[in-house]
Order: C-alpha cells, then structure tokens, then sequence
C-alpha cells in the first residue's frame, strides 16, 4: 500500500515533539527497509535474519537504553511524560514485527514500572544491566492463575505465585512452575510480582543468571514465536534487597505501563494487517469481476478493520496522555488511571483481534496461508491478548471497573 | 461431572446407529488421534503420524469407515441409502471434529464427491462400482477431493446461484469416447499429494451461464496428465493437505461424468448441503472437546483463591460458552435434519433455495459462535491460552478456517438475505 | 414474498393440532389487534380497547380458548392432556405474541398457576372442577396470575434453586380446615385489578429452606382480604397490567393448597419451564412480526437510490436479524420439545436441573437476540424507527421486559452454569 | 448518589478554560437543582413545569446565545476550538434531560454548520433569529431514505429529499413528506440539508413561519418526548438567497458538529443513568441478602455500565479536540475529520445505548417502571441513535469509512 498511514488513521498526540518524532520516524524506516521489504525471507530463514535486525533497533538506533534515564546513560524517555513518544515507538516496531515490539514493551515495562528516576538503587541496577551491546530478553511473571490446592497472596483477586522473603541485605524469591507472559526461555531477566510474607506485592528484579533458577521445556505457543516461553521455578533466589520494590501502587504501575505499551504493540500489528487487506482489498475480484472494495458487504468488513484499529489508536493515545497527566500537580490519580488503564488496555485487545478476525473473513485461504503473513498478525495478537488477560478473560478487569466506580468492597 | 454427551440433541432425529458410530469412533479418537494431536503441527507435510491414524479410521485393516457410503452389494455399508445420512454424517463429523477437525475434514472430504453418485436418489450403479474397489478393499486410507477453487475468482464457483458457473476456467472437451480435462485448481482438501480420485468442476463451453454446460467429472489422481503440488503450510489444520492441482490434457472415459449436463449443475448444488452440515459438525465437535478442556481448567484453576468456576462472573462467561455449545449442536442436527427430510413431503431438494439458503445461514452463525468462544476461552485460560498443552489453542487456529471456507462468512450471508428477502440483485 | 411460516421449526414435533389453533388464532390477531395495537400504550390504564379484544380470544362468545386446559369432561378442551402441550403453548405465544407481546403474556399467564393442577400427571380434579366454571362458562375474558414476587428480594423467589425458599414473606397458616395467608405481592402479570384468580407460592414456616413448608396455595380475588392496587405505569406492554397485591387474613378452603407439602415445591419448579417456553414463543412471534415489518420497509425505502435490501451490506445486516429469528425459532420449539419429552422415557421432569438449566439458557439466548435485533432493526428504519406506526419500537420496548422478568438475565446465567460446571456456590 | 462524576470518568479534556469551566459548572448547578432534585414531580407534570425550566437555561444562564459570534452579540463559543467546551455543556444538559440537551444540540448545530464567523450574511440571519427571549425550537431536515418510485440526489447514498431553485435573490425550497430528526411539530425553524438541480447540496435555514410550510400529525415516538415530531412539507417556500449555503464541505461539517452534540448528549444521559444504576447497586440485595454490587457477575455488569460510558465519553472528547485541531493551519483535513467524526459518533450512541441496556439487566421491574426514570434514558437514547443513523442502521456510516481508508470510488 502506498499511502502514509499517519494520513488515514488520525491521532490527537500533541506532546510529541519534533526530536521524539524523529527518533518515532527512524524506527519507521527500519520496519519498512529492514523488515516489511524483505519479509518473504524471514519466512523461510527466520531465525539467521531476524535476530540482526533486533539488534540493529535496540543497538544502533539505540532503542534499549531510550527509557533509561539520562543520568544512568539512556535517552531520558523514562518519565510518565514520554508515554506518548515510547506507545508512538512501539506501534512503528509491532507494525514490522509484534514480537520485537512485545520485547521492548516489557523492556520499557521493567524499566518504568520500577521508578525509572534516576536515582533510586533499582534504577541504577537495571540500567547497568541495560547498558550492554547485546539485546536484553525481559520477561515478565505477573499475578495470574492460581491452583486449587493452595492459597496464595492475591493482588485484587489475581494469584500472586512468587513469595519474597528478605534476610538483611538480602531478598529471597521462591516460586513454582511459573508461567512467565512469554519469553521465559530466552530471558536474561524476569520482572516478577512476588508478595512477602504479610501478602503484600512487590516488584522484584532478577538477572537470569542468579543461583537457583530453573526453565521448564521450551513450550510451544500460539504466536510471538520468537518470545520461545518457558515455565520458571525460583528456588531460594537471593537478590540484592535493592533489587526488590514494594506496594500495591508499584504493581499498579506495572500494569499501567504493560497495558499502555502492549495496547501500542497490538496497534502497531493491526495497522500493518490493515496495510495487507487494503493491499488485498484492492486488487482481489469477487463475482467473476469487480473489485472486493467495491462490494458494499465486503466494504462494511473493510471498514470494521480500519475502525477498530482506528479507535483502539485512539484509546491507546488517550491512555498514552492520562499517563502523561498524571505526572502535573493536579493530575488524576493513580488508583484511577489504573482502573481506566486495565479498561483501555483490554478494549484495544479486544478492537485489534476483532479488526485482524473480520479482515481475515474477506481473504479466504490467503488469511490462512503462511506466505500472505495476515495469520501471523492474528496469532500474535490473539497471544498479547491471552497473556494481558492473565486468567479468566476480562473478569479480573471488570472487577477492577466495578470496584472503582460502584465501591465494591468483597469482589 | 457432566459429560460432553449431556449437550441437547433432538431426540427424535437421531438414526439408531448413532451410539453404534459414535462409540466406536471416540475409542478410535481416544486411542489413535488424542495422545498425538498436539505434535501434529510438525507432521504437516510428511503426516508421518497422521496417516497411520488415518489408516486406522478409513481403511479395512481399521474401522473401514471409508467404504460406509458404497452400496453393500459393492463391498461398502449402503449409508448412501440412509433416511438419516446427514445425521450420522453430523456425528461423524462431531466426534473426529472433537480431536482434529482437519482429520475430520480430510475424512469427511472423501465422502463429498461421492455423495453426488453413491446417495439415494443419484445413485449412478456404473461409476459407484468402477470406484468401489478403490475404497472398499484397501488397507490404506484412500482420499478424494473435490476441486472447486480456481486461482482467479476465490469463491465463484460455490456461488452458483449468482454466477451459474460462467467464471470456470477449467474446461472439460468431449473427444470420442473421453473427455479431456484442462485446468488449474488450488486448496482443495486432500490434495497436496493425498488424493487418490478427484471431482472436478468444469466447464465444457466457457463462460456459459447455461447449466446444461456445467459438468462434474471424476479423475483418479494416477492418470496421465494430473499433477499435485506439495502442501501450502498453513496457520492450522496440518492434518488436512491442501495444495495446487493441474490437469493437462487428461483423458477419462466420458462416462465418468457424475451424470450429463443439466444434472450435473444440480448434484453439484446438492454437494453444498453436505458441506455445511459436516462443518456444523465439526465445529460443534471442536466446542464439546472446548468444554472438556474448560470444565477441567476453571475446575482446577483459581482466581480469588477459589476455583474460577465458582466465581459469579467467570461462571456467567463459562456458561455462555457451554450454552452457545448446546445451542450450536441443536442446531447443527436442525440442519442435518434439513437435509434428512430431502425425501419426505415437507422437505425440500437438497439443491432448493430453501435448503442452501437456510443452512448457509446456520453455518454462518455456528462459525460466528465458534470463533467468538474459542477466543474467549483462550482469554479464560489467560497466559495458558496460547499453550498447545491446553489443546484450545490449536481448535482455534483451526476452527477459524472453516469460517472462511466454502465462499467464508460473506456468502453465507448474501444466499440468506437473498432467500429471506427475495432479493434481486446482490 | 417469503412469508413468515417459512421460518424452520422442527416438523417432526409439531402437533396435529397447530395448523387449526394457528389459523384460527391468527385470524383473531388480524381482525381483532392489528388495528388497534398502536393505540395500547394509551390504553394501558383501562383497558378500553384491549379488553374486548381479550373477550374475543379467551371468553365463550369468542374463540374461548381460556378454557383450553381444563378436561374436557369440565368443559375445557383436554389440552392439559396432550403430549403436545408445551409445543402448543409456544405456538400461541408466537401468534399472540407476533401483534403483541403483553397481550400474549396476560393470556398465557392465565394458564400459569392452571399448569400444576391441570396438566398431566399432576391433575388435581378437585380444584379443577372447582375452578372450571369460572374459565369455561365466562362470556368475559377471565385472567389468573401467579403472585410470585415480593417487594424485598427481586427475583429471590424464583431462585428456588439456591435459596429453597427461604426468603418468602407470604404466609399460610392452617386454621381449622381453613389457611390463612398474610403477605404483599408485587408485579405479578394480570394483577392492577384484573386477575380474578391467583396462585400464591407461600411459607407455613417463615425462613425456612424445606420444600416441606413451601406451599402453592390457590385464592379467588374477591376473598376477603385481598387487595389489589391500580396498575403501574410502565415503559411498555401496556396489555398486561402489574400492580401490588396485599394479602391480610385471607382465609381460603385448607384444599385450595396445589398438592401439599413436598409436591408444591415440586410443581412450583416445573411453572418455569412454561414460562421459559412461552417467553421465547412470544419473543419468536414478535421477531416475526418484525420481519414482516422489515421487509415492508427494505423493499420500499432506498439508500443509494436502491432498495435497502439490494445493497449488500444492509442485506448482510437484515439476513442476519432474518437469519437469528431462524435460529430462535428452531430453539424454541427445541425447548418446547423439551418440555413435552417430560414423560418419554428419553426426556427429563420439568423439576429437573436439567430441564430448569437447559431451557434457562435458551431463553437466555433468544431475549438477547431479540433485545439485539429490535435494536438494530430500529436503526435501519433510522428516522422512522422510534415512529410508533412502524410498529417495530413498541416490540422494542415490549420484548425488554421479556428479559427482566422470571429473574432475569443473571438467574438464567448462574443456573446454566451450574448445570454445565457443576458449581456449588454460585 | 454522592460522589462527583468527574472523579470517575477521566477526560483527557485540556481545552478549557477557568472561565468556560465555570459556565459548565453553572448549568451542572440548574440540572441538579432544577431537574434531578425534582424529578418525580415532573414525571406528573411535565408540560407545566417542564419548559420553564429550558427558558431557565436558554434565557437566564444564556445557553441560546452560547454559540453565536461575539460580533452577533452572543457569547462567543463560535468557533472549531469551542467544540470541548460545548460538548462539555451539552454532557451536564443530557444528565439532566436529553430533550433538552437534544435542543441544544440541535441550536449549535445550526449555528455552527453555518459558518458562525461573526460576518457572514447567513449567521447574521441566524443570528438575529436566535435573539430573541423566547427558547427557539430547532428542527433538522438530513439526508436519510429515499422512496421507490423515486431518484434523488445523494449525499453518500443517503438520499437528499428536498429540492432547492434559486431565483434572483430568492432561493424556493420544495420536498414533500420529510421526516425531521425529532422536532418537527414544535420547530421555530428549520435546518435543511437540500439539493439544487445539479444534485449539489446546499444548507438550507428556514424559519416556521415562512409560506408554504405543511406540518402533519405529531407523530408518537419511542423517546424524546418533548422533542414532539411531525413530517414535513415545503411548497414552494421562497427564502432570502443568503440562508442557504452551498456545498458537499458544508453538509460534512454539519454531520461532524452534529455526530459530536448528539454524542454528548447521549453520554450526559448515559452518566446520569450511571448515577441511577448506582443507587440501585448499591441498596438493592440479592440471593437473600447480599448487595448486588459485591456479586461478582452483577458487578461485572455493573463494570459494562461504566466502561461503555468511559469508553464513550472519552471518544466524544477525542472528537472534539479532533475538531478544535481543525482550526490550526497544521490541523486534519475536513474529509478525515468528518470519517472519524461518523465512526466516533456512532459508536458513542452504541456505547451509551449498550451501557444502558446492561443496566436494566439488573434492575429488575424498576428498569421498567417509569417511576425510576432509568427507562426514560433508555428510550430516549434509543430516539438519538436511530435518528443519528438516518437509515440503514450503521450502512452507511460504514460506506464513509470503507471509502475513506480503502478508497473505494463506486459505493
């Protein structure tokens, strides 16, 4: 397709500037030089090409230390003010691959949610463990599924699996055949909500080459295939207390910044789905010959796509300014940005799966083929979406929603 | 525990071979196809475990059930003479649909070209005996396929009732005894190398609209001038091989035309029919291993530290997937039935507007349900939604290929508006 | 034009009775509703036009059908006897319902507290014989409600499932050979002044969760100490009149009681599943009225210069909500078969879980596609929808209660649930 | 209920100002005041007590004179970048009474498609007519479904029913039959999108009490009961040539402004139904005697309620900073502006109207009693989305985007 998509689906950003939009711009240009122009090769020699091209983003275009701090060698992107510009990068790199965005988006969710202000201690520890020339393999282990047998810690009705106990200078994590939101065979480090001994949740940082850390077998997974997943065991990991946040208020964060930026990566990939059904759209002929776009049902299927990309990018820059909002004196606060952050994240889930499922209905075995690359956009959201849900769909969301707005207390 | 078996069917339909069928076809399901279903991703173009499955369900040396629509005069178990063919095809499909709905595909497929000369009232006796060996004596599955789809025109062809078949390309040219066959047709199933006998739609003046022009004719796959691409891979059903095939100047006897013009163009609408009711089938298949699946994680998995099924809003969820199961299966045998009831006064031909029309429309809606649910049902399972070893993952990869097979969604759509409001020009 | 009987019901289970009940019926519907049915709303407080119409269906010098229940030895019709009956009620709340859907519901409603002495195997002859003259010999339409609802407790009192009764305020205390009932009643259907008879599920043992204590006991209106209060004003279903109803010493006959201890409960579980049956019968009718009106309007009004129904995507949209009334109506009648498979050896009681949570989930399903289809139907009418003379927004604010009342849509969730998960505390 | 609706549902609103706010909040003051205070006594009286309180708001607090141009003696609120502000007053006018708010929807409609530039010959004229001391009744006339028998000039499919003749100074309006979008029987004027012979479109204003207006029978509608309607006629109706204004651009601009106040309105009615559904959720008990709100399915029910109407209102207010963009020389083109402006619009009235019909679900006979006033909401948002729609339901709003993004040139 050769139109600017910038020119079709409309934005209300207004806190981008000329320098962020550059930076925006250049990893436009290497998913469309790097990625998007030589697809039909991954296809076949996927993991020899593919890897260099990540590479290529987070070393030299230098994205991995965007959302460090200055102060600890990054670009600066580390405050709820650049949410706007780090959602902007991550829709141009789902846009090429949503498995490279979903690895930069836990990335920028690690570096976010643990403070990402410069000065603190876990600051610095994840900066230095970011300032490397290699790639970095962030994975996350969320509060999720909990098992019959036994009780766990909850943070709002979500099992917390990982258990923290400190011991001086140090912090001890111990945890059971946990399932990481994808990459937890690749990871060089998790993110892991874990809660102490009181119930309580932390955040804890862990290098994956700490003592006493095990990966199941290499599970096989609907999409994101280049995040290869992992089943995790902690078994008394011992961490730098530094390593270590606490609070109900730092896992909300957590989820704020994962809702935001995979609410971007998930756009990211439906407006390249929309590129490959405009592509098909116009050229494809239905009833021994006119053009599919022509057709008033297959136009109404057309336009179901582009308006579900249409406004889950809408919401995503909604989030993307409340979270900016909330950086000003008389912003919102946490709690409720937190509820309307679970809300959006969920309906842009929910616009972009609708948008590639209706698509899909107008390409017929192509939507199905590997070559025409559409499933892959399909299999990778639907993987971002069952991951986000954590357990039981949209459930815990909604109890999230009905406790902030009707103060439901037992929920 | 519930079983799958406590879903609604209508009771007064149900042929009375159907515990018969269906017990012996969940033991061959237990044993051959579920402790390898979850490895059948890679297999997807050696079928290097599938076809022993296959073998197992199809041929003489398993259950035989490829030969269940031949005459049983010519070796097979006359079902093509059935009051309740549709029916027990709708549980056939439901319950290899439960493991696999490739193989399910793959199996029922084989049945498709053949219904138009082995089912009462078209039953053509030379062809059925000329095919009947082939499939009644072998101790490997044998395939057949019917080759609609062309490389231009996507969906045409099953959109006789608009385009009365003027886009084929490929042509059929009597010459003597033979007709000779040209073309090139893509994604059928069983093809990809499987194919042992394909229907091919053809056209034998081309651009006609006139029915009488339209021919259906049978090629086994060894005659000289046929040629099977290897298999396209796919986001899903790896069981099920789908593939480019050529016919260059191939020769067949002119009697192996299903039946002569005019004829023809009508079995060939009475094929669809079949179609939809065996992808009601295996959708609804596919859900009842859905529930299984599910009753077994919201049973076992906790969310509030009680199992999510006892949780009020995640039991509100679960229970619309169940009842949109139970609602799909009864209608999935409505339509069977709609098909049972070709021979009796109050139903209608199996080529009517009235029965294509109103089982496009129930396909249509149990794809629409079947999509929906397995997608929810992968957000229930959460971070164990896109895991093999959960076995939702891979009904949904598949499932969504039967939305948009024969025509997909949209034709569906236009063939029930059409008949509901006499529509004149869609 | 395709006409509304070419909708699918499932034609092996339909009575020898339905063509003469659905003729004679729709003649009243055409003669006697049609042409007033837009000045109801009006109406809602007298009842100065509906009420006539009402005679005309129900009473002696009309079709009489009020009487249809009774045995035919009383006067009535027998149909308490059929092995059709659930089918024949959905067929009358469909032609009923088709012209309105409140008149359906007052009309049928009156069958309601007949059910648990009048059908089979649960005929109660005493109190039939009692009752029957007042239904059978009437030149005036008669009207039973059956006073469930209480004001604390919303749909507690059809949550017999979970909560056994326990939270039932109405009284019945034995006093000699006489009951004495206590308690206020709200929103029955056919209370605002026009029941003549009720049936008034009531405790003999105030918070008591044994169905030993719960008690169905039958009260004539005009006992001493029954109070009806005027009928409220609504947002729709003007016909049907709801209003308050107090009961303060009444004293009726000890023999009033349905059945007595244990089998009130009983056959109190088994009025919903007529009451299921009949809501998606009237919601069917309604839809099917609908369509009429749809088509009507499609055909005569453009977009683009064309007839709404020619442009594709609008055809997709109206084949879908033709497509659903479909799809409704073969689960209606599959939930009426339910019913009426309650003394095969196949079937399941109507007290079973079964039953209650199979039929739950399909009223479920069809109040939504109704509430969804009326709403979009609107829509296509765009600024003609909320115009009262197409007919189309009074079923849309008529059907809604549909899916408010007998507990509404979250009772029917829970016990579907229930029953597919085996969930214990929901 | 006793909590301040803008602690819950977030806007990401930063267009107004101290001085804008403070005229949102007095009409926030006259709907609690005037209206929801005493809301049960309308339901007995309307017609008495009713209208007086829309003089209130039109003449006391001033709103009919909110959108004119300073230069005409009105407040001002005339231009694109007065779209949040005027959204933000119809939301507070909708939470009291969606008639009223529809009214006023209507009013700035008019003025606004018109042109509002202070100078124009066509706003003098609405100018002056909108100076009076009387609340002035709106009618509008849109393109919706033509008949059979008959071709007529398109906007987009949708079929343009009146016919405009220019002669000399004079412009003759004919059209026979048409149905208004509410308001036809009481209608001071009438907005009127009508076609000249070329089958161009052109905007027509035209007051009541011109020669040649034929009114029929008030027709009885589902909602917006005060907003009696009643079909038109226009025979030979002869108008000074400058209240017409020309052009495809002029008839886009009113479906932006209007898809923008009818969204407001929609979402105003929707929150005070959130208020209703508030106080029944939490009083009302269930299973024997627990809230209904601490009931996990009703809550997630109660959790639609709300995110359907966050959802909503903050699409409204992305539509509106969309239009106020409009007016920097950098803003989006008036064809982008106008797809989104349908998308968004259509999907607010379906947001509300999905927020609403969950909410019933759980009140029970209450929902339906005209007594608790929620079914009020529900008819009446029912009335906005069908006449928003035109007809074909959502066809052709899909047409407009399909043709926007997949620039298809024959639907």
């Amino acid at each position: 397709m050769h139109k600017p998509l910038d020119g079709l689906f409309l934005s209300t950003r207004e806190h981008i500037d000329e320098e962020e939009q550059r930076i925006v711009n250049t990893v436009r240009q290497w998913a469309d030089r790097e990625i998007l122009a030589k697809r039909l090769t991954y296809l076949e020699h996927y993991e020899q090409e593919f890897a260099g091209k990540r590479g290529m983003l987070l070393m030299e275009i230098g994205l991995q230390r965007l959302a460090l701090s200055e102060e600890n060698g990054g670009f600066g992107w580390n405050s709820k003010a650049s949410a706007p510009c780090l959602a902007a990068v991550l829709m141009e790199i789902g846009r090429a691959d949503a498995a490279t965005a979903y690895m930069s988006a836990l990335q920028f969710t690690t570096i976010l949610a643990s403070g990402a202000d410069g000065t603190s201690p876990i600051d610095t520890l994840i900066s230095r463990f970011y300032s490397t020339d290699k790639p970095v393999n962030p994975a996350l282990i969320l509060p999720g599924p909990g098992s019959q047998d036994e009780q766990t810690p909850l943070f709002f009705g979500r099992s917390i699996n990982a258990r923290l106990v400190h011991e001086g200078d140090s912090a001890i994590l111990f945890g059971k055949n946990m399932r990481p939101a994808g990459c937890g065979a690749l990871a060089d480090h998790f993110c892991v909500v874990c809660a102490d001994s009181a119930g309580k949740p932390w955040i804890a940082f862990v290098p994956a080459d700490a003592q006493g850390i095990q990966r199941g077998n290499i599970l096989q997974e609907t999409g994101l295939n280049a995040c290869a997943n992992a089943d995790i065991t902690f078994q008394h990991v011992r961490l730098p207390r530094e390593a270590t946040l606490e609070g109900k208020e730092t896992v909300e964060g957590l989820y704020l910044w994962l809702n935001l930026f995979l609410g971007a990566t998930s756009v990211g990939a439906a407006m390249n789905f929309f590129e490959i059904v405009y592509d098909w759209a116009n050229t494809r002929t239905i009833k021994g010959g006119s053009l599919m776009k022509e057709n008033p049902l297959c136009a109404s299927v057309l336009a179901d796509v582009a308006e579900e990309i249409a406004i889950a990018r809408f919401l995503t820059d909604d989030l993307a300014r409340l979270i900016a909002m909330t950086a000003s004196p008389n912003g919102p606060e946490l709690q409720n940005v937190y509820t309307f952050a679970q809300i959006v994240g969920y309906r842009v889930q929910q616009g972009a799966m609708r948008a590639v499922n209706r698509g899909l209905e107008l390409m017929g075995s192509a939507g199905y083929a590997r070559e025409w690359h559409a499933e892959k956009h399909w299999r990778d959201i639907k993987t971002i979406q069952s991951y986000l849900c954590g357990v039981g769909a949209e459930v815990p969301v909604k109890m999230d929603t009905a406790r902030f707005f009707f103060d439901c207390r037992e929920i | 525990m519930k079983s799958i078996d406590d879903f609604s069917r209508p009771e007064e339909y149900i042929s009375p071979l159907d515990k018969h069928f269906r017990s012996v076809v969940r033991a061959w399901v237990d044993k051959d196809v579920m402790p390898h279903r979850r490895e059948y991703d890679e297999d997807w173009k050696e079928h290097t475990l599938i076809e022993p499955a296959f073998d197992n369900l199809m041929a003489n040396r398993g259950l035989g059930i490829q030969k269940a629509l031949f005459p049983a005069d010519l070796g097979g178990w006359g079902l093509g003479q059935s009051d309740y063919a549709f029916t027990i095809a709708c549980t056939l499909a439901e319950e290899v649909g439960r493991a696999d709905t490739a193989m399910a595909v793959a199996f029922m497929v084989t049945y498709w070209p053949l219904t138009t000369i082995l089912v009462e009232p078209h039953v053509n006796r030379r062809l059925a005996a000329e095919f009947a060996p082939m499939f009644c004596k072998s101790d490997k599955a044998v395939f057949a396929a019917l080759a609609m789809t062309e490389p231009q025109g996507g969906a045409d062809i099953e959109n006789m009732e608009l385009l009365g078949g003027k886009t084929i390309k490929t042509t059929a040219r009597l010459d003597g005894d033979e007709w000779i066959i040209n073309g090139h047709k893509l994604w059928p199933t069983n093809t990809g190398g499987v194919g042992q006998l394909f229907g091919v739609p053809c056209t034998t003046r081309p651009g006609s609209t006139d029915p009488n022009d339209f021919a259906l004719i049978f090629v086994p796959a060894d005659m000289k001038g046929v040629t099977q691409g290897g298999p396209y891979e796919k986001a899903g059903m790896a069981a099920d091989k789908n593939g480019d095939l050529w016919f260059e100047d191939v020769r067949v006897p002119n009697w192996y035309r299903a039946h002569g013009p005019g004829k023809d163009a009508q079995v060939f609408k009475e094929i669809i029919p079949w179609g939809l009711v065996g992808s009601m089938g295996f959708l609804v298949g596919a859900m009842m291993n859905l529930y299984e699946v599910l009753y077994e994680f919201v049973s076992t998995r906790t969310y509030g530290n009680r199992p999510l099924k006892e949780n009020d809003a995640i039991a509100g969820l679960i229970g619309r997937i169940a009842g949109d199961i139970e609602v799909c299966r009864i209608l999935a045998y409505e339509g069977a039935r709609i098909g049972d009831r070709r021979n009796r006064p109050y139903g209608h031909p199996l080529y009517s507007e009235e029965v294509l029309a109103k089982l496009r429309n129930l396909k249509d809606f149990v794809c629409d349900r079947a999509v929906e649910n397995f997608g929810r049902a992968m957000d229930v399972l959460g971070v164990y939604g896109p895991d093999r070893q959960y076995d939702i993952e891979k009904h949904w990869r598949d499932i969504k290929i039967i939305q948009l097979w024969m025509g997909g969604k949209q034709l569906c759509q236009m063939e029930a508006a059409r008949y509901f409001y006499n529509c004149k020009t869609l």
